[in-house]
This record gives structure tokens, C-alpha cells and sequence, in this order.
């Protein structure tokens, strides 16, 4: 009896988030009338379709420097400066392709450059990447002096053709960062690094070139978000980015990610942005006006720690 | 019953007024070109401003109409002027710098333009005010972010003896003082977009009002003649009434959480450009383009290009270039010491599927 | 009679750590103005037992009568105050503030009248006569910062601030690995003054000929247990190595000497950040030991050669061939079929949340998978061959290797290096904090490479290990080789090795 | 003369730096450094200045508090709002919304202060909570929007002349001579300074590390509600982005004066150097005519310089020292 109902609270421990997801649907499902009516599909597909996308994707960049033990803070503003530059590229020669490359070109000079400060030079990564994020922000600013770029319908008709593209790319995303960061090689030694990057050293990896690829993965993902978010707003702003990195961090930890090295999943991004789509329109049909988005999300952080905190102790109880 | 007559009366009253109203704001608004005095050449508005149409309620004092002013005498050579500003960010204030830029080439004076960083900041907007006395300007042209906010900057200027233009926003702090109040009625921008819409939707209906920044009188006054011109069509319902502070971003994820709280909605009037587009797109992007009609106020060539495509059902356009250039030319009165009114209404023009071939013409030059 | 009084007896004392009985009931008595020694090998419990005492660790089971009544430290501060000091190994003081502030830390005195601000002028005058009265008054400063301090003036440092209060005992934990010759007389001069005093003094060793000057009595404890207590005046070295590793010495080491091959590793002039000019050679079937003090800069010799620090001059030569040390990395010397079992095993040597597997495989992933995606059964069939070969106390492969024990860890790490081949094997104090018994294992896994023809250079500051295992020693001193012993020619005994080790530099021929 | 020589030792060489940009604004712009403009500098200092007094104790400890920012937003506009419930101010009005600013600021504090230091959660991440919820909370109360139009008696706590000066700036140097007295004089700031420096040893030497972290980022939520009446009174109005971008100017002020990211070393009055010296800036580069989103990239960039060149530095002095010790001998 002992052993079985040990495994019973382990599936609890490793799937804890999924059943946070499934327990958040039924509530809302059950008290509000049009969260979820079969005949009301257009409510949860047009959630699934425009909002999850980007809250995974926004996870999915929050969780992979986690892996190295790390974190972005610059999310959100690498949203904006790569998102402008591709509406400016969009403008001055009219090939969405080219401003896609240099969106996402944009992306990884940022998470590099995060990298490089982290991971060479030993600058602590909420510092290094806090100031690049205001950085960013300012430049974005300036290039833009404050103006924004809209009517680049050509480029939009790529990702609105069809009105499952968003998902689509934010999947595809998904999948690939979980072979890479779980199957391959490379993720082992990654996860190696988030571990331990003095052992990783000795064991003959090369933890600081790990680490840097960590955070230019994040900063890849971020301009694809970016890009995604423009077409589907028709308007590249320079304060677009804003509240973006509050939202990475919250959907990351709601999904189980943590800070310390080597115990974030890819998956615990995919669980995170979902519980977080799901609260934030659930929230609205009870009756919770949209304004009280963000206080709902300072709660969800407080609220993922103390649930992490929860489960190491029964974790540490059972070993 | 006795209800029911008051109800008919009041309808009686408001269509005859309103035929007026927009009988006179019907004639397409061409720029017509007016006897050039020596060095001010700038296009005139022809049309009687619509702000002529009588409130029902309060009384607003006489205002005159900006064409009255006289310009021929140019006392603004030489002088510096600072214009204040909401933010860099929003068309229509990207759309108010480039003019006053334009005016101040035509003036030949000198202008700096300052606005906040963070859109429609108040601490930021006296923080600039307070910097700019280093080195005083002659006069300042200001868009409070918040009418009651900007005081401790007004007083500051006050007892530096600069005069001040106050444009677009009203600053409604009775403590301080300013020479004159340069904008389009926005009231009566409020109640004429929504009583335009409704007049051409009919008269049943859902309807949704996207606010502006509480705090800021311009988007006060709009939502008053708005709800002023909803409570004058009992079958239209108000069933929402949502922040989203002149921001495109914040407007569309306000749009997306009613269409999702509600599900039949025929109207939806925000109150600025940016926020209209933010809805349409909210609107295309649920694949229900068309079924919901989005009406706003100002205009650009994008608001014009979405009106052309079906995305905007109609706009009123309080013109940031006509209230700037009002602006300016009360300024050249107000450096020549010469009296000005405290209120001076710069006309708006409906911009419809209709009339915007033409009224996009503007922009092109 | 007053000297003779018993100041703490321990009572069975116990404490379990998951996966090993740190110490095990272990009792003795501490008289006041006695040097009572606490001997044993690494990882025998010592500093386990007195943490105990001073209040840093719990109390699991077993009780202390101090001074009389039955007492157990809530934590540090409560032993203090009942008079129990300690001065640990790694010297915790804070290095960016003033000495004085460090006497005082926690209990600064403050002025009574008015606000009761900090009296800094107080504190000064206080510390300073407390650093006069250990007679290290001229080269301290009150008001010097700590880090401007050399390690020795540190240590006299914290040994003022735990006299500073009214102190009855006090535990000093292997003062001496760093200290020079003439400083190392300066603290036993400071401990015959403690001493006078009526001070109950724990002096925690593992170097014999210390043993025998400074102390009264001495307790030895072997893998958490108590072997016995022997007065100094009737007892010699072999009684007390016999008492610490339960067998005679040849039992621990039975290695098999063997003629030494070809020069695996030789290194000219190797110039780094804490040593210089460093000339050594390892042979294939050879250990070859190296002694020194702590920060005598083998560490860093053996991290240079692995290409973990750089190396700022000098040659490096592999079987004759000489490496080329432009952007020579870890992962070089691994090609070079270099391995490096690092001395602090849970910091650089394993990755503690992961499985046996996880830890076992990560220097031969792209070898062992050369299609790029890790297959998991291949992965856990190697982990269960080596766990087999190094009989690690587990079947398990996937278990966590941070709920093993220190042996098996060790194995574990071993285990790492053993999968890539390599023939140059660097240990960096292979057996600290392990059982005898797992001890004994490591020393003959070390043998069987050896005689399969491998070399091993191995670091390591416990006299009985080096001299027992090494074909060869080297000593250094302050950054170079201050000395050699081969096997054969010259007797290996402690006091040969600590006779090279201590010698200042340029008198080595 | 060697307490100048200390003193000037003491700076390091980033704010060499910052001081030529300063002098480089005095001759760009005229009367840069008069009279009016100085107040002006000093007056936007103030709510920065007041608010780095917890900054620099959390940064002290090795840690940072994010939440400042949102902490000086919700309680300016709870008092924002008190006050506007209130309808006639008196002087009784203005003293309970100083109270009330006072109150949120410590509630937050202590809840900061409970986590992390009690329970020993991350730092970090309690905080960044802490802010999501203080600015969300901000932005729900006031519907997204604005109070602004506050009583002449409210505004006179900052906008006030007593003696010429302006009252805000007397309150925030009150603030920091009692902050400066606090972290030098007390026990509680030694012990600041010895868990900074390294926690083993302050814990195995009695402190209660726990106690002393409870109480730093109580009085971090304390001294941004104090920033809060000062700002609250200064702009007139208060909503969700009052205090928006202070924790980043508070970071600033504490590293750009040369206290160490790590704990231990520096101290309040470099921070308050640091203060004066990035309002100076804002100032300057706005008056130069550059638009200020250049001031957010040139802070980034001052902060990020400044911490490479402290941990390139230290580096080296590592190596140097390691070097003097054993070539000693």
C-alpha cells in the first residue's frame, strides 16, 4: 500500500501544474455562461488561436534561460526594438521576408549581448538583463522618436491567412525547443550547465558558450513574438513591450519553471502560458474588469513560489 | 403614459436640432484657400464650425470661432515658443508637432517641442515645465495630460508673468490662469459622432464606449455628449463602458475582453483614433468584421485608409492641425497685447466612407 | 587540583546525516587548562563533533554536562554565551570591515546615555587591548580592514574574538594547514597563554609532530566512533596511526610497487597565477604524491595542467610531445586524455540533482552518442557496468547522487573519468571526508590503474595517505617545488615530507 | 589630509565620470548651475533620494527590493483618493494621507520582509511579485486612470518655500540624515553591513540574520511610502504610473555611488551622490534638447559600465592580491 500511494503523490508532484490547468477550465466553465458552451465555440477558439500563442511563446523565452539557472528581464523591450526594426525594414524596402531576418537578427544581438555580460564577464543575470531591458526600451524610443509604423499589410497577410498561423508557429516552437533542450546532446550539457557550471567546465563543456546560446535562444523566440504580435496588432508601437516581461515571468513559475539551475522544463512553458490564458479570461467572465489583469498576475508569481515551495517539502518528506 | 409623451417631446426636439446640426456640417469640408495676408498664408476653414449646434444642457458661454481672428500683424518673429504636448507616441500628436513645426517656419519663430516619455504623464509633464523656466520662453502653447494635475507647473509659469495658450485640454484648475482656450468643442465632438452614428445605424441597438484617460477633460466632455447622445435614443443600450487610455495595444485587449464577455454588439464608439483602430482590429481579428460598427474621433491616413477598407464605420476629426493653427494665431494676438477671448472653438469634420477620397487628399501634401 | 577539573563531558553523543552516522555515541571528557587533541582521518566526524558543540549543528542524540549542569546550544549564540567558542578551518571574518568590527560582530558595545548609538571609539580600545593580550598588539590594527590581513594575522584575529568573551572552551579547527613554521610557534605560544589561563582548549589535527608538542591528551575517533584517549606522555605515533585507521599501515596501503614506465606528463617552468617555474614528471605505473601547505598553489598546478586556469608560461609536454597551450582548455586536455577528479567534489566534481547516470555520462556525450540524441538505455546499461566495476553501494542508477554518501560519491566521480580512457589521471584529495573502508577501495582502484599502466598525480595534505600510496613526492612551497622524495632512495616518513614541505624557498638543490 | 585623500580614493573611477558629464552640462547650457535650475535638480531628487534609502539597504545585503516602484504608486494613490473621499481638506485630512501613504508602504514592506526574510524565499522573485501586485492594484483602483487635484495644503509638503528652499527638499534631508545615522550609527546597520559582507560569519556571531533582512525591507517599503507623499504632493495627481521606472532610478543612484551589487561594501552617502547626479543628468539632457528617451538608454548604459568596470576591477584585484600574498613569501 506504502509504495503505491507514494507514486500517487509523486504524479501529484510532476503533474501539478496540468491539474492547476484542468481545475482553473472546470471552475471557470462551471460559473460563468459563456467561458465554455459547446454550441460557443468561437469563445475558446478564439482564445486558443489569438492569446495562447503568445503567452507560450512568452513563457517559452522566460524558460529556456531559466534552464541555465539564469533569467531575461530584457522580454519585454526585445519585443518592441525587434518588432520596430522589422516594421522599419517592412517600410524602407517593402520584403517581409528581409524584415523578418532582421527582427529576429535584432533578437539574438540582445539575448548575445545578455550572454556575454552573464555568462563571460560574471555580471549577475537579473542585473545585466534589467538594465538591457531599459536599454532597449530607450533605443526603440529613439529610433522611433516616438512615432509608430503601421500599414504593412503584405507582411500581415502571412501570419493572418489563416487564423491558426499563431498557433501553429508558437507549437512548432514548442516542439523543436523540446527535442533540442531534452533529447539532443547539446540540451543534456544545458541542463549540465544549469546544474553545475564548474562541473560542466571540468567535464570538458563549454559552460559559458552554453550559456550565451541559452539566452540567444531567449532572445530568438522573443522577436518571433514580437513579429507575431505586430501583425496581429497591424501597428509596430514603441511601447508595445511593456508589460510583457511581468507576463513571461508569472506564465513561466505558474508552470513549474524555477530559478535554480536544471529544474526548468519546456513543458512547464507550454502548462504556464495555458493556466495563464485561461485565469486571465476567466477572470473577465466573473465579472473581474480587464484593469485587474495585472494585480491577478502579481498574485499568480506569489502564489507559483509558495506552490513550489509546497511541493520541494513534500518532495523532500517522501525521499 | 405621462413618461412615455416627455420621451416623444425630448426625441421631437433633439431630430429637429440635429437635421440642423448636421444639415450644416453635410457640405464636404474642401480646404479653401483664403486672401493671402503678407506672410501668414494658411488654409482656412470656410465652413461654419458645427459648433454652432446648441447643447441641450449646460449653456456654454458664446465661444468664438477661429476664423474671426485677426492676423495681420505678425508679433510672433523672433519670439521662442514652447509647446507642451501628451506624448510622442499618439498620431494625433504626432500630427499637432509637425504642424506647430510648420507654423513656427511660417512665423519664423522659434518652437520646442517637449512631451513625456510615458504617454500622458502628469509627473512628467511638470517635471518638463519646471525645466523649461531655465531659460523662459516668450509664451507657452500646453496640452495638459491632466487638467487638474498640470497646476503646480501653471502656477510656476504664472508667477514667471509668461502667458500661456491652453489647447486641446482644458486646464480646469480654478487656482491658476492661463490667456485663452484653444479646441474643438469636445462635447459637442462627443455627442455629434455618436448622434451621426446612430442616426445612420437606426434606432436599435447595443453600443460599447472605449474611454480615453480619465483625468484628461478632453476625453471627460466626449463621453458626456456621447452619453448625452445615447440617453436621447432609448433603444440604444450602453452595455459597457472600458478604459483604455488613448493606447491602440490596451484598446484591442479591451475589445477582445468584451466581445468575449458580450456577445451581440452593434456599435462601438472610442473615443480617439487609436483606440478605434485598436478595436477594429480586435474586431477583424475574432472574424467579426462588419457585424460591429467602430466610430471614433480624429483622423490620419491610416484612420482614412481603414474607413476606405470598412475597418472604420465613420470619424469626426477634431483636426490637431486646425486647433494648433488657432493656437498659434491667438498667440500672435496675445504677443501683440492685443485682447483675446477665453474660448476659441476650432471646427470638426465628419469623415465618412463617402467623403474620405477627399478628405484623405490633405495628407498627401 | 583546580587544573584537573572536568569542564565538559560528552555523553554518547550522536549525530546521522542522511546516509551515513556522522558520529556515532561518542563520549569523552575535556578538562579545563588542557590541550585536548581530537585526531582522526578526514572525515572520521570531527568537525562534525564540535560543530555539535558550538551550536551549529543539532544535537541528534546524547547530552553535555558543562561546567557542571546538563546543557545543549540552542545555536551559535547560545553557546557563546554559555562560553564555547570556535575557530573554523575556513576562517569565517569579514573581510571588508574593520578588525574591530569583527571582534565585536553581533555584540557591538554601545553608548548607554542618550540614543543608544554604537560606541565605535570603545570598541576600538577594546579590541586592541584584547590583541595586546594575545601579545599581536604591534603588527594588528583595531581599525585595519580584515582583507589587508595575511591568513596567519587572520587567524589571531579570530582567535581574539573568541576569547573576547568570558571563554571557557576553545575549539580550534586545524589552525595550522596554513601556517608557516615561525607562525605556527606564534599560536601554540598564544595556546600555552590560553592555557595558563584555565581554558579548556580542542585542538583539532591530523599532523602528528603538532600532536605531540602542543597536546595534553588525546581522543582519536575513527568513521563517527570513539576509539579511545591516550595521555600524550605514554603514548607514540604508531600507537596513534594504529588507533586512527584500525589497521597497521601496510593493511590500508597494500600497494603493489611497479617498475615506472615512460614519462607520461612533464612540465618546464609552468608559470600560472599562484606558482611559478614548477618542473615535475609523471611516469606511466606511477603515483606521485604532492605535498604542501594549504595555498602552497598545488590546486592550481593541477587545474593549470588541465587547462582549467590559464597558464602564463613555461611547457607542458605529453609523452614527449609538447601541448600547444594557446586556448588550451578542459576539454583539450580530455582530447589529451587528461582527467581531473577535482578536491571539492560537490562544487566542481558532480552534478548533485541529477541521477548516477546523469553523472556518469556527461564528459562522453558526444562519443557515446554520436547521432546527437541522448538514448537513455544506452545511457543507464553504461552507468550500471561502471556502478558494478567500482561496486558503488547502490543498484540504482537513476538515484540522486546527493543523497549518497561521501564514498560512494566519490566513486561515482571516479567513475566519470575512469568511461573516457584517459591515461593521466589528476586526483586532487581523492579520500577527504570518506569512510576507512571506502578509503581503502579508492587506494586500490588507484593501485589497479596504476598497474594497468596509467599515472596519477595525486594532491593530497594527509601525511599517512601520501606517504603510504606515492612512488614519488613532490613538495611545494609558496608556488614551487621546494622538494623531492623517491621511493627507495629517501625514507618516506612524516617528518621528511613536513621537513620539504616547510622549507623556504632556494634551498632546494 | 589623508581623510581627503580617503575620501577622494574613495570615489571610483565611474564617478570620475559622471562628474565630467555634469561639468560638460554646466558649460553646454547656460545657467546649467544657477540658482533656479539647481532647485530644480534637487527638487526631482527628493522622491528619488528617499526612496534609495531602502534601495541601499536591501542592495547592502547582497539583495535588491523591486517593488519600490510600485509600492510609491498604490500609496499615493490610496492617499490620492482618501484625500478626494475626504472633500473639504483640513490639516487633520493631509496628516492621515501622509499616514495612510506611510501604512501601504510598510504593509508592503513587511509582507516583502516576511517572505524573504522570515520564510526565506528568493529575493528576488518576492519582490518582483510584490511589484505586479502593488502597480496592479494601482491600475484596478483607479480604473486605469488618474486623481489628480489635490488641496494647496497637501501640495505645500513639496511645493512649499520655507526659507526659499522648497519643502520637499528639506523633508528629504531630514529623511537622509536620520537614514545616514541609522546605517552608520546602530547596531542594526553595522549588522547590515556584516550579513552584506558574508552571512556565514554574521549568523555564526550571533546576529539574527532573519530579524535584521525583516526589518530592511519593512523600512524599504517604509521609505517608498515617504517617497510617495513627497511625490504625490510635488505632481498634483496620482495613478498606475507614478512611481513607474523608480525602482530602475533607485538601482541607479545606489550603483552609480558605489555600492558593491554583491553587499557589504559602499554605503548611503555614495547613493546619495548617485541620486543627485541621475537627476542631474535627466536634467541636463533635457535642457541640452536631447529628447529624454536618450536619458533611459544613457542609465542603462551608466549602470551596466559601472558594474563591468567593478567586476573587471575586482577581478583584477583578486589576481593582484593573490600575487602579493605569496610573492611575500
Amino acid at each position: 500500500m506504502k509504495a503505491e500511494k507514494l507514486n500517487l503523490k509523486l504524479l501529484f508532484i510532476k503533474g501539478s501544474r496540468v491539474v492547476v490547468l484542468l481545475v482553473l477550465f472546470i471552475v471557470f466553465s462551471v460559473f460563468t455562461e459563456n467561458f465554455f458552451r459547446f454550441d460557443n465555440w468561437s469563445n475558446i477558439g478564439n482564445i486558443l488561436l489569438q492569446e495562447a500563442p503568445f503567452y507560450m511563446m512568452l513563457a517559452l523565452a522566460m524558460v529556456i534561460p531559466m534552464i541555465v539557472g539564469g533569467l531575461d528581464l530584457s522580454v519585454g523591450s526585445n519585443i518592441s526594438l525587434s518588432s520596430f526594426v522589422c516594421a522599419m525594414v517592412i517600410r524602407e524596402t517593402e520584403n517581409p521576408l528581409l524584415a523578418i531576418i532582421a527582427g529576429l537578427m535584432v533578437g539574438c544581438l540582445i539575448g548575445t549581448l545578455n550572454g556575454y555580460m552573464i555568462a563571460k564577464i560574471g555580471v549577475p543575470p537579473f542585473v545585466a538583463t534589467y538594465s538591457m531591458d531599459w536599454i532597449a526600451k530607450g533605443a526603440v524610443l529613439v529610433i522611433s522618436k516616438g512615432g509608430q509604423i503601421t500599414g504593412f499589410n503584405s507582411f500581415r497577410a502571412i501570419f493572418n491567412s489563416w487564423r491558426g498561423t499563431y498557433l501553429l508557429i508558437s507549437l512548432v516552437f514548442m516542439v523543436l525547443a523540446w527535442i533540442l533542450y531534452t533529447k539532443t546532446v547539446f540540451g543534456k550539457r544545458t541542463y549540465c550547465v544549469g546544474c553545475n557550471a564548474e562541473a560542466a567546465r571540468i567535464s570538458g563543456m563549454k559552460s559559458a558558450q552554453i550559456r550565451i546560446l541559452a539566452y540567444l535562444a531567449s532572445g530568438f523566440v522573443a522577436a518571433m513574438t514580437g513579429m507575431m504580435y505586430i501583425s496581429k496588432l497591424g501597428a509596430a508601437e514603441p511601447t508595445l513591450g511593456g508589460a510583457f516581461t511581468m507576463e513571461a515571468i508569472a506564465a513561466a513559475l505558474i508552470g513549474g519553471a524555477s530559478f535554480v539551475g536544471a529544474k526548468s522544463k519546456i513543458s512547464n512553458a507550454l502548462v504556464g502560458g495555458l493556466i495563464i490564458v485561461v485565469l486571465n479570461n476567466g477572470l473577465i467572465h466573473i465579472g473581474v474588469p480587464g484593469v485587474w489583469q495585472d494585480c491577478a498576475q502579481g498574485v499568480i508569481i506569489i502564489a507559483a513560489i509558495l506552490l513550489e515551495r509546497l511541493l520541494e517539502k513534500m518532495q523532500t518528506e517522501r525521499s | 403614459m405621462k413618461k412615455k409623451l416627455l420621451g416623444v417631446l425630448l426625441t421631437a426636439v433633439v431630430t429637429t436640432s440635429l437635421l440642423a446640426g448636421c444639415g450644416s456640417s453635410e457640405e464636404p469640408a474642401a480646404p479653401a484657400a483664403q486672401e493671402e495676408p503678407e506672410n501668414v498664408e494658411e488654409a482656412e476653414e470656410e465652413t461654419e464650425a458645427a459648433g454652432e449646434v446648441a447643447e441641450p444642457e449646460e449653456a456654454t458661454e458664446e465661444a468664438a470661432t477661429s476664423e474671426g481672428i485677426d492676423t495681420s500683424e505678425n508679433y510672433l518673429e523672433g519670439k521662442k515658443i514652447v509647446v507642451l504636448l501628451k506624448s510622442y507616441t499618439h498620431m494625433f500628436w504626432v500630427e499637432a508637432a509637425n504642424e506647430a513645426e510648420m507654423l513656427a517656419d511660417q512665423y519664423g519663430c522659434e518652437v520646442e517641442i517637449l512631451a513625456p516619455t510615458v504617454a500622458n504623464s502628469n509627473e512628467e509633464q511638470i517635471e518638463l515645465l519646471e525645466n523649461s523656466l531655465v531659460s523662459p520662453p516668450d509664451l507657452y502653447i500646453i496640452v495638459p495630460a491632466d487638467s487638474q494635475g498640470i497646476a503646480p507647473a501653471i502656477a510656476e509659469i504664472n508667477n514667471e508673468g509668461i502667458p500661456i495658450v491652453n489647447v486641446n485640454t482644458q486646464i480646469t484648475d480654478e487656482s491658476v490662469s492661463y490667456d485663452s482656450y484653444v479646441s474643438a468643442n469636445q462635447y459637442d465632438l462627443g455627442y455629434t459622432t455618436v448622434s451621426t452614428a446612430i442616426e445612420k445605424l437606426g434606432e436599435e441597438g447595443k453600443a460599447i464606449v472605449i474611454f480615453g484617460k480619465p483625468g484628461a477633460q478632453t476625453y471627460m466632455e466626449r463621453d458626456e455628449g456621447a452619453s448625452a447622445a445615447f440617453a436621447e435614443h432609448a433603444g440604444w443600450e450602453v452595455l459597457d463602458n472600458q478604459v483604455a487610455n488613448g493606447d491602440r495595444n490596451e484598446a484591442m485587449t479591451v475589445m477582445q475582453t468584451l466581445m468575449t464577455k458580450y456577445s451581440d454588439i452593434d456599435l462601438v464608439y472610442a473615443e480617439d483614433g487609436e483606440m478605434a483602430l485598436g478595436a477594429a482590429e480586435a474586431i477583424k481579428a475574432a472574424g467579426k468584421e462588419g457585424e460591429i460598427k467602430v466610430v471614433g474621433d480624429n483622423s490620419s491616413v491610416e484612420i482614412c485608409d481603414a474607413i476606405k477598407s470598412g475597418a472604420l464605420y465613420m470619424v469626426y476629426d477634431d483636426a490637431a492641425w486646425s486647433q494648433m493653427e488657432t493656437g498659434f494665431k491667438v498667440a500672435n494676438l496675445v504677443l501683440g497685447g492685443q485682447s483675446v477671448e477665453d474660448t476659441y472653438y476650432s471646427p470638426i469634420y465628419l469623415v465618412d466612407s463617402d467623403n474620405v477620397e477627399e478628405y484623405s487628399k490633405r495628407y498627401d501634401e | 587540583m583546580e587544573q584537573q577539573q572536568v569542564l565538559l563531558e560528552i555523553k554518547n553523543l550522536t549525530k546521522v546525516f542522511p546516509g551515513v552516522v556522522a558520529v556515532d555515541h561518542v563520549s569523552f571528557d575535556i578538562r579545563r587548562g588542557e590541550v585536548h587533541v581530537l585526531i582522526g582521518e578526514n572525515g572520521a566526524g570531527k568537525s562534525t563533533l564540535v560543530k555539535m558543540l558550538a551550536g551549529i549543528n543539532g544535537i541528534d542524540e546524547g547530552e553535555l554536562i558543562f561546567d557542571g549542569e546538563r546543557f545543549k546550544p540552542a545555536d551559535v549564540l547560545d553557546a557563546q554565551n554559555h562560553g564555547i567558542n570556535m575557530v573554523h578551518q575556513e576562517l569565517s571574518l569579514m573581510p571588508n570591515r574593520t578588525v574591530a568590527q569583527n571582534i565585536f560582530v553581533g555584540r557591538e558595545p554601545v553608548k548607554e546615555k542618550g540614543l543608544k548609538w554604537v560606541d565605535l571609539k570603545k570598541m576600538n580600545e577594546e579590541s586592541q587591548k584584547l590583541l595586546d593580550g594575545l601579545g599581536v598588539g604591534e603588527n594588528i590594527r583595531a581599525d585595519a580592514w580584515v582583507k589587508d590581513l595575511s591568513i596567519a594575522l587572520q587567524q589571531m584575529v579570530e582567535v581574539a574574538k573568541a576569547t573576547s568573551t568570558e571563554n571557557k572552551l576553545l575549539i580550534l579547527d586545524e589552525p595550522t594547514s596554513s601556517l608557516t613554521t615561525p607562525e605556527i610557534k606564534a599560536l601554540f605560544e598564544i595556546i600555552q597563554r590560553l592555557k595558563e589561563r584555565g581554558l579548556g582548549i580542542i585542538y583539532i589535527s591530523h599532523r602528528m609532530n603538532e600532536i605531540f608538542e602542543v597536546g595534553d591528551r588525546i581522543t582519536v575517533m575513527r568513521d563517527g566512533k570513539y576509539v579511545g584517549t591516550r595521555e600524550v606522555k605514554n603514548t607514540n605515533v604508531d600507537e596513534v596511526i594504529n588507533m586512527m585507521i584500525g589497521r597497521n599501515i601496510g593493511q590500508l596501503f597494500d600497494r603493489k610497487w611497479n617498475k615506472p614506465g615512460k614519462v607520461l606528463l612533464e612540465t618546464k617552468g609552468l608559470t600560472g597565477l599562484r606558482f611559478r617555474n614548477v618542473n615535475l614528471k609523471v611516469h606511466a605505473g606511477e603515483i606521485v604524491g604532492v605535498a604542501g601547505l594549504v595555498g602552497a598553489g598545488r590546486t592550481e598546478v593541477a587545474k593549470a595542467i588541465f587547462g582549467f586556469d590559464p597558464i602564463e608560461g613555461g611547457q607542458l609536454f605529453r609523452e614527449g610531445e609538447e601541448v600547444s597551450l594557446k586556448g588550451y582548455t578542459p576539454k583539450k586536455a580530455i582530447e589529451k586524455g587528461i582527467a581531473y577528479l577535482s578536491e571539492d567534489r560537490k562544487q566542481e566534481g558532480l552534478f548533485l540533482d541529477f541521477t548516477i547516470s546523469d553523472n556518469i555520462v556527461p564528459v562522453m556525450l558526444s562519443k557515446l552518442f554520436p547521432n546527437g540524441f541522448v538514448n537513455n538505455r544506452k545511457k543507464v546499461q553504461v552507468a550500471d557496468e561502471y556502478i558494478k566495476k567500482l561496486s558503488v553501494a547502490t543498484t540504482d542508477s537513476e538515484k540522486i547522487v546527493g543523497s549518497l554518501s561521501g564514498g560512494n560519491q566519490q566513486k561515482v566521480a571516479l567513475a566519470k573519468w575512469l568511461l573516457t580512457k584517459a591515461d593521466l589521471f589528476i586526483f586532487d584529495e581523492p579520500t577527504r571526508g570518506i569512510d576507512i573502508g571506502a578509503k581503502a577501495e579508492i587506494y586500490s582502484l588507484m593501485d589497479e590503474l596504476v598497474r594497468e599502466g596509467a599515472g596519477i598525480l595525486m594532491i593530497s595534505s594527509e601525511m599517512t595517505e601520501v606517504c603510504g600510496v606515492s612512488d614519488r613526492i613532490y613538495a611545494m612551497h609558496d608556488g614551487e617545488i621546494s622538494g623531492e622524495l623517491i621511493r627507495g632512495k629517501d625514507e618516506f616518513s612524516e617528518d621528511n615530507v613536513l621537513s620539504i614541505m616547510l622549507k623556504k624557498r632556494g634551498s632546494h638543490e | 589630509m589623508n581623510k581627503v585623500k580617503n575620501f577622494l580614493k574613495g570615489i571610483s573611477g565611474s564617478s570620475w565620470a559622471g562628474i565630467a558629464l555634469i561639468i560638460f552640462f554646466a558649460v553646454a547650457i547656460d545657467n546649467y548651475l544657477g540658482s533656479r535650475n539647481l532647485m530644480n535638480i534637487l527638487r526631482s531628487t527628493s522622491a528619488l533620494v528617499v526612496v534609495s534609502v531602502g534601495m541601499t539597504m536591501a542592495i547592502l545585503l547582497g539583495e535588491i527590493d523591486m517593488s519600490v516602484g510600485g509600492v510609491i504608486t498604490i500609496s499615493a494613490t490610496l492617499a490620492g483618493m482618501y484625500m478626494q473621499a475626504a472633500g473639504t481638506v483640513t490639516v487633520g485630512t493631509v496628516v492621515i494621507a501622509v499616514i495612510i501613504c506611510c501604512l501601504v508602504g510598510l504593509a508592503f514592506g513587511l509582507f516583502n520582509g516576511f517572505m524573504i526574510g522570515i520564510k526565506k524565499f528568493n529575493f528576488w522573485l518576492v519582490t518582483f511579485g510584490s511589484m505586479s501586485i502593488s502597480f496592479g492594484l494601482a491600475k484596478g483602483v483607479t480604473n486605469g486612470g488618474v486623481i489628480s487635484g489635490f488641496d494647496k495644503k497637501f501640495q505645500w509638503i513639496s511645493t512649499g518655500r520655507v526659507l526659499g528652499i522648497s519643502t520637499c527638499i528639506i523633508w528629504a534631508v531630514i529623511i537622509c540624515i536620520i537614514s545616514v545615522l541609522i546605517l552608520y550609527k546602530t547596531r542594526f546597520g553595522l549588522h547590515i553591513y556584516a550579513i552584506g559582507d558574508s552571512e556565514v560569519c554574521a549568523a555564526n556571531s550571533g546576529i539574527n540574520v532573519r530579524k535584521t533582512r525583516f526589518w530592511v525591507y519593512a523600512l524599504s517599503g517604509l521609505t517608498a511610502g515617504l517617497a510617495a507623499v513627497l511625490l504625490l504632493a510635488r505632481t498634483n495627481s496620482a495613478g498606475a504610473t507614478i512611481g513607474e521606472g523608480y525602482e530602475f532610478s533607485a538601482i541607479a543612484a545606489v550603483v552609480i555611488g558605489g555600492t558593491a551589487m554583491e553587499g557589504g561594501k559602499g554605503g548611503f552617502k555614495g547613493t546619495i551622490f548617485g541620486a543627485i547626479f541621475i537627476s542631474a543628468m535627466k536634467n541636463g539632457l533635457q535642457l541640452i534638447g536631447l529628447s529624454n528617451y536618450w536619458q533611459q538608454v544613457l542609465l542603462g548604459v551608466v549602470i551596466i559600465a559601472i558594474i563591468l568596470y567593478d567586476v573587471i576591477n575586482a577581478r583584477v584585484r583578486f589576481k593582484k592580491s593573490l600575487r602579493r600574498v605569496y610573492s611575500e613569501g
